[in-house]
């Protein structure tokens, strides 16, 4: 039977379909049911889709201003929730005045009682117009619907029409109230479409060159994206349009004029790019840049397709001689450690195999809270037999899995990491990062010593007393540093 | 004559919230009861926003269950979601208690969330012929629809109905009730310990202290459900209507108070929180008045520590500092009033609720300091940050929502209120009761030493 | 293999020095006497130094006596000096103690110290026929000249006189003796705390935290003389030779455990001061040992706290960060220890007294950490800058005295140890214990996220 | 009976003579005995001849390196305890090297028993000569008799001389052990001497002009001296020698070149004034700048010596348009207070009157720790009748007066400050200053606020809990800020 029911679902038999137990011998076509409603009551780790749409896809925008139409709630829980800092850097070479903007402000109509009974559209375009005001240096208005509003039937579109108009500025509505979808992958599939439909093809970039990429779905977690970056400019590929880390509201507008895009976030943004291949006839590859050997691979793909081929390998040489040995290091460390990757989703699949290669590491669960199918067929294909694959897990079922397995380790998101805790698991923060960023070769090295430093955080041979402690064998820790060992300390007089 | 100039919001937008809905409050209300479990019924994102926001303020595991309403719910109703919620929950966490909390959505597609929970429970009661003890779980209904009131006033809804559900009239106790307000760990643990040194037994309503703050110590944790130390058991919010007294120390979050003197005859007090000297001096005054106990010297003592404290150092260093507090209606208040007892100067105080008498007690606390008070009422975050670049302070106090603002303007900013996230540690530790005047006058005159003392560091060799 | 680079102090002058003379020791262990008052024999220079400093630290008055040495007593010798200078106290203050303690002057000039309170003995009992109760003050003689060891010696000197000049043989009791050493109130009553929830009684050697930290109440206050409250009494330490054993948390000033083993039969465990996880741990299997009593629950979730706080924190925040350490040898291996537990690197501690097995006890943390020590050893705060200067860390723990040091390079300073001066509260708060650690944790955490998270700000936000 | 013997000195009748309550009809020479050793056990807050001359008059020193004779606590001791900044300005216009040298630095011998018995010289000898590679910018090093090495005899002026030549820059002993004379002043005096017959007159200054003066017992306690100075520049009188406060080792050298050397602290460098006139022939005169109507009268003085009379009419004028408004809020707060001065010396007499006059408060007690004859004679004609005058007094005493006066404020040290406020009264550091600097105009207002920040500190009126507090009857603070008045706050929208 490929398919486990966890001890503490046997009240809720339904999750059986979406815990699978990967056998090499199962037919393609087993594996976790997903992209479904949660059960009621089962402790969930997911969100709604407005959080996918603003939380994820939009807020890393630099410039642009956001508008909650909603109760003051999900207004102040957008305000600055996803780690995503901004340079001040415009298209045009000027600076945006406004240092990480979009970490710094949040708008919102603060619908009341009132508002619910009488529909909040007078309420919405008088805030719009009060936010231009307050924030002139705005290059766009961004507007969102949420449950209240989508409930109420607030026509955003029309105010947004309007008021793009009386503004001067585009004004845009995303319609993904909290309840729309099974997760908040939802929101990134309206977010996708929306600036689609009302945005792309809209502008023309100041110029264009023939190494222009669009890099999409990377949304410069922790300065993720810088990382790439500075690839890409060491190989002479410029990012004409980043959707949407670090990026501005008019990169968006002109993202069918890339020679090529690349789509780093599989899951929230591949929509995109389908759409502007076909419309657009901009190709696009899929890439993943987690871990070395990713990473590298990518990066030679990409100087192939720009004939930057030596390039690449100068870029991928130099850096590998900057991590390689400290890896090397860590590896020693994090060999046969049990780990779990309980990522939002594509991180369960970019993850396993370097976690297990390149660390050695023995990837024993993975977990998505809302991966659609062809994620958890890569996720099959990387992992191991006998590893569980787990959709939308909750909270028992980890309970569960930890007392079962016992990890050494494990990856998730900041309202597992505290329970883990409590059970005697060490876990990091992978949806945003403990101390990245975790791209790319510097920040697979990042995440080895964020792994290490965990498993190896001297409390974790220290949790219950002893009242006869065994000797002098103790918790030891080393330094990851290599030049450490190198440079011996010079003696003071 | 000093007095106040009360500065409302004009205009409709809201920026940088300085309040969240309902909701919030009422599953904190929640928390704070012994294997007690909220249930949302609204949103995925109604339950993940305040578990996240919990967390990262108490870096805590918070478990909260949500009833995943979707677009189907919107046309046919949520009464499946909720009363399979209900059921998922009893039948896999064996929880003492639930609280069905409502949301924005759950309002609005009008759900008669009383009546489904009464269904529900009947549902229980025959399921536990099969499955001992599911009719013992209390389901509390709670209404917070997102668009009336605020966190705090959703607080204030939950420990309400947690009361009205349960309290039941018995043998008259000597306990007195506390309802604490959204307060930290350390603040209701220093409350324990004034009413240890009084003598007197207490009743939080409720108790999110050792929820939100527990020992690692997987040997005795229990797992599979794994449920947080402490909180107030049902027993002890059912023997909350013999109390000698209660006493609300939040001003505007005291209604459970009221409801339990109505009903029960439990005597109210519903103050603003025991922030300070004077604060903590009528906390005591006012245990004294429903308990008859005697102050003991050893809570003197403690209080001449604090007294010692502020005159060694207050005038010395703080004397004529402007200050400028932002955070909860009830914690700014008391925050205020300490600031005019060390002799700075509160020119500012910032609030995002409409607490309705708000504004009179900063009229009080501006006589009692000879402080002119400028009063941001109903206001938000980007008011605040105007303000302060116009009207630049010397410290700012409140949640780490002003970092940013205090690193551009170099402002210290003392942290206090919920949520502090950019910090360890400010959860164990209380701002209440004298002890907690102790630490906030620390962490003021150490900023103030830093900031404005380190640079002639010569006045700071003795 | 991790291991140590002991770098001594070559050059003979001592430049800004990380020791004191032997009087200040045995002064601090007098104050720790409920009335006792220490009479210094010399310059008023000796008494005005040490109570300017205890000022200063402690923001609390010190009340420290000298017999005023001059040029004739060069000559004559200083009988007369500190024959009436014990006179005039004990008429005037009426104290319970007195602890007469010699300085280089008297010793120099050849005074016999012994000598001269055996007959000032004598003439307050002929004195007490008029005035009562002279007779009862005990007079300790305390040698502790200048030019021989260091404060951290002449502490140890200071417990010893008067454990050896009091301790007296009676019925066994089920007390706990503890030479806390050099520490803060904070520490002691942290101590206490410890001992309270192990429901074991204590007898401090002596009690320094009430007497350097004590409330303002006039009201209660006594005053011609004014005396603090607290202190251990004469009659403790009398009995402490009838305790179950006793516990030196100081590993450099154990001799008064080792003379009341010695004298009568009280088992004696001298070890490094309980600061940080593992000492702690080891500081509770020692009371286990001498009593035999249990480690109750409240004080493993005392401990479940801490771990939680290291678990979250430590290796997100603290990881790979370089810590240097400087201070009094008993709390620098405490902190080097403890630094270690949080995953950070001791990469040096610097101590300015010469305690032999100082430098065996950093080959065991560099053992036990992996971290390579250069361990700074009879070194003074010159080396330490110079030190820093050419190996930059990240963080320095230690006292006030590294505060210009901090400022110009940058590097954050957590204050631990004594003396602290420009910071307020230090002498309130533990170090040792749990909740010490905890502290310490704290301040440690904040410093890095302030120094080295917060201009990558967005890092903070959960 | 003008004399008083506290009834906690009934076991010590000798303190009588030193406690005097003015009579006016008194001869002139009744007043407090003085200057003579303090009685064993008794709790003097006096210090010793060591602190005088190092803690005093040569740590103000920016350039000079000390070297402690001493067992380590001396030298511990002496490190950095008064609060005299100094700023990195020569007066060859370079700039030392080091900022707050004075109070950065101090070194010392570590004396051990076998130097007790064989002598301390070589370490002495060797110390320096460490001291002097470690500090090649040190100008000059002062080197410092303490109790052990004045009695174990080791002749320092020679190390001293040896030294001078060996290093080739001056190398100055003080003989001023601890045990010398009955208070901190031997040590004053002795520093005075040892400076006039060392280095007065041993070298010349770059340049002189008409409007040269030499400032003498001024030691820049938290910035006294710039205040001073900034008066002085704007009158167009250069300080050609300052001792000791923000000095140099030169300006000592060249104490003898000013046209007029006023003497500031009257107590600790009256002898080198008159030295230096016997001498050099230097006129001096005797200022005080402490509040208002003193500075305003010296600078007169001054100005007409110069035939600068306008000059300092300005500076008076200037000054006086900024503190004078703030300082009438002060007197009407502090009106009729009741204070205590309990000085090391000549405040208690430079105080006296500005704090009645100026201030309007009632001084009832004045004390000195250390004050010679013609000091008591000062303050006896500064005070009114009925106030006592006490010389060296010791805690007992202080207690005492306290029970029967309950004065509202006391002006002392550190270690009467929180004595004073364990007994419910305020107290503020008269030697060190709380927030100073307290000298000239702006310096009398620091010391008016200060004074009404304690006086009025809220926490005086809370001191005991009360069971029933009478209504709102609660303390009340204003501000003494005037600007404050005139500067409505603008409101934000």
């Amino acid at each position: 039977m490929p398919y486990k029911l966890f001890d503490a679902d046997k009240e809720i038999p339904e999750r059986e379909k979406h815990v699978y137990k990967k056998h090499c011998s199962d037919p393609d076509g087993e594996m976790p049911h997903c992209n479904t409603k949660t059960v009621p009551g089962s402790m969930t780790e997911r969100g709604c889709a407005f959080a996918g749409a603003k939380g994820v896809i939009t807020g890393a925008l630099k410039d642009v201003l956001h508008v909650v139409h909603s109760p003051v709630g999900c207004t102040t829980y957008s305000a600055g929730t996803k780690r995503y800092p901004t340079s001040p850097d415009l298209p045009d070479g000027t600076k945006f005045p406004i240092e990480n903007f979009n970490l710094k402000y949040v708008c919102g109509t603060d619908i009341q009682e009132s508002d619910v009974v009488f529909g909040g559209m007078k309420r919405l375009k008088r805030s719009i117009i009060e936010a231009s005001k307050e924030f002139p240096e705005a290059n766009a208005i961004y507007t969102y619907a949420t449950c209240t509003t989508g409930l109420i039937g607030d026509d955003m579109d029309a105010v947004a029409k309007e008021l793009t108009e009386e503004l001067g500025k585009d004004v845009v509505a995303f319609n993904a109230p909290g309840f729309a979808g099974p997760s908040q992958s939802k929101g990134h599939h309206i977010a996708n479409h929306t600036i689609f439909d009302r945005l792309v093809g809209t502008k023309e970039p100041p110029n264009t060159t023939p190494y222009d990429v669009g890099l999409i779905g990377e949304y410069n977690i922790d300065g993720d994206l810088w990382v790439l970056e500075s690839y890409f400019k060491e190989m002479g590929i410029r990012i004409l349009s980043r959707f949407s880390g670090d990026s501005t509201h008019d990169e968006l507008c002109w993202m069918h004029r890339p020679k090529l895009n690349l789509v780093r976030c599989q899951r929230s943004a591949t929509y995109i790019a389908d759409l502007i291949k076909d419309k657009y006839d901009v190709p696009y590859i899929k890439v993943d840049f987690f871990s070395t050997e990713y990473c590298a691979e990518n990066l030679r793909t990409i100087g192939k397709y720009f004939g930057l081929e030596k390039e690449a390998e100068k870029v991928i040489a130099d850096r590998m001689a900057k991590v390689g040995p400290e890896l090397e290091f860590y590896k020693k460390k994090l060999q046969g450690k049990k780990v779990y990757i309980f990522s939002g989703g594509p991180k369960s699949w970019h993850l396993a195999i370097p976690l297990e290669n390149e660390l050695g590491m023995d990837v024993t669960a993975v977990a998505s809270q809302f991966e659609h199918e062809d994620g958890y067929v890569k996720m099959k294909k990387r992992v191991d037999e006998g590893v569980l694959i787990v959709d939308d897990p909750n909270s028992l079922e980890f309970e569960e899995m930890i007392e079962e397995d016992k990890p050494d380790l494990i990856l998730a998101g900041i309202k597992e990491k505290y329970l883990a805790h409590k059970l005697g698991v060490p876990s990091i923060m992978i949806h945003s990062y403990e101390n990245g960023p975790y791209i790319g070769f510097e920040g697979f090295l990042n995440l080895a010593k964020d792994m290490y430093a965990n498993i190896y955080n001297p409390v974790w041979n220290l949790v219950e007393f002893e009242e006869n402690p065994a000797g002098e064998e103790e918790s030891k820790i080393e330094s990851g540093s290599i030049e450490k060992e190198d440079n011996q300390v010079e003696v003071a007089k | 004559m000093s007095g106040i100039n009360v500065i409302k919001r004009e205009r409709n937008v809201i920026i940088n919230p300085l309040k969240t809905c309902q909701p919030l409050g009422a599953m904190f209300a929640v928390m704070g009861v012994h294997h007690g479990f909220p249930l949302v019924h609204g949103s995925q994102g109604c339950s993940t926003f305040v578990r996240y926001n919990f967390a990262r303020h108490f870096r805590e595991p918070a478990e909260i269950a949500v009833s995943s309403l979707h677009e189907d719910a919107a046309v046919f109703g949520g009464r499946k979601n909720i009363s399979s919620g209900i059921k998922n929950l009893a039948v896999r966490f064996k929880p003492d208690l639930i609280g069905a909390i409502t949301t924005c959505s759950s309002e609005i597609i009008g759900d008669d969330v009383f009546g489904f929970v009464d269904t529900t429970k009947k549902e229980l009661k025959t399921m536990s012929e099969d499955n001992k003890g599911l009719d013992k779980i209390e389901v509390i209904p709670i209404a917070t629809p997102s668009f009336v009131g605020n966190h705090f006033t959703g607080y204030d809804v939950g420990v309400k109905a947690l009361v009205d559900n349960l309290a039941e009239p018995g043998e008259p106790t000597e306990k007195v009730n506390i309802i604490p307000g959204i307060v930290n760990p350390g603040d209701i643990r220093e409350i324990k310990h004034i009413l240890e040194l009084m003598g007197i037994e207490g009743t939080m309503l409720t108790d999110t202290s050792d929820p939100f703050d527990s020992p690692l110590r997987p040997s005795v944790t229990p797992t599979r459900p794994y449920f947080p130390k402490g909180g107030t058991t049902v027993d002890e919010i059912r023997d909350s209507a013999n109390s000698q007294g209660t006493i609300a120390m939040c001003k505007y979050a005291g209604s459970a108070a009221t409801s339990l003197e109505k009903q029960h005859n439990v005597p109210a007090i519903i103050e603003t929180p025991p922030i300070g000297l004077q604060n903590t001096d009528q906390f005591l005054r006012n245990l004294k008045k429903l308990t008859d106990c005697n102050i003991p010297d050893s809570i003197l003592d403690e209080r001449g520590m604090l007294v010692d404290l502020i005159a060694d150092n207050a005038s010395r260093y703080l004397f004529d500092k402007k200050v400028a507090i932002f955070g909860d209606p009830d914690i700014t208040t008391g925050l205020a009033r300490f600031v005019g007892e060390i002799g700075m100067e509160p020119t500012m105080v910032c609030t995002g609720a409409n607490s309705n008498s708000f504004p009179e007690d900063m009229e009080k606390i501006s006589k009692e300091t000879g402080t002119d008070i400028d009063v941001l009422f109903e206001q938000d975050m980007r008011s605040f940050e105007v303000y302060i670049k116009e009207n630049p302070v010397d410290l700012m106090i409140g949640t780490s929502d002003g970092r940013l603002l205090s690193l551009d303007q170099g402002i210290p900013l003392i942290r206090a209120g919920f949520p502090v996230y950019d910090r360890i540690g400010y959860h164990r530790h209380p701002i209440v009761g004298y002890n907690g005047a102790m630490r906030l006058m620390e962490l003021i005159t150490n900023a103030v030493l830093e900031r404005y003392y380190d640079p002639t560091h010569w006045k700071l060799q003795q």
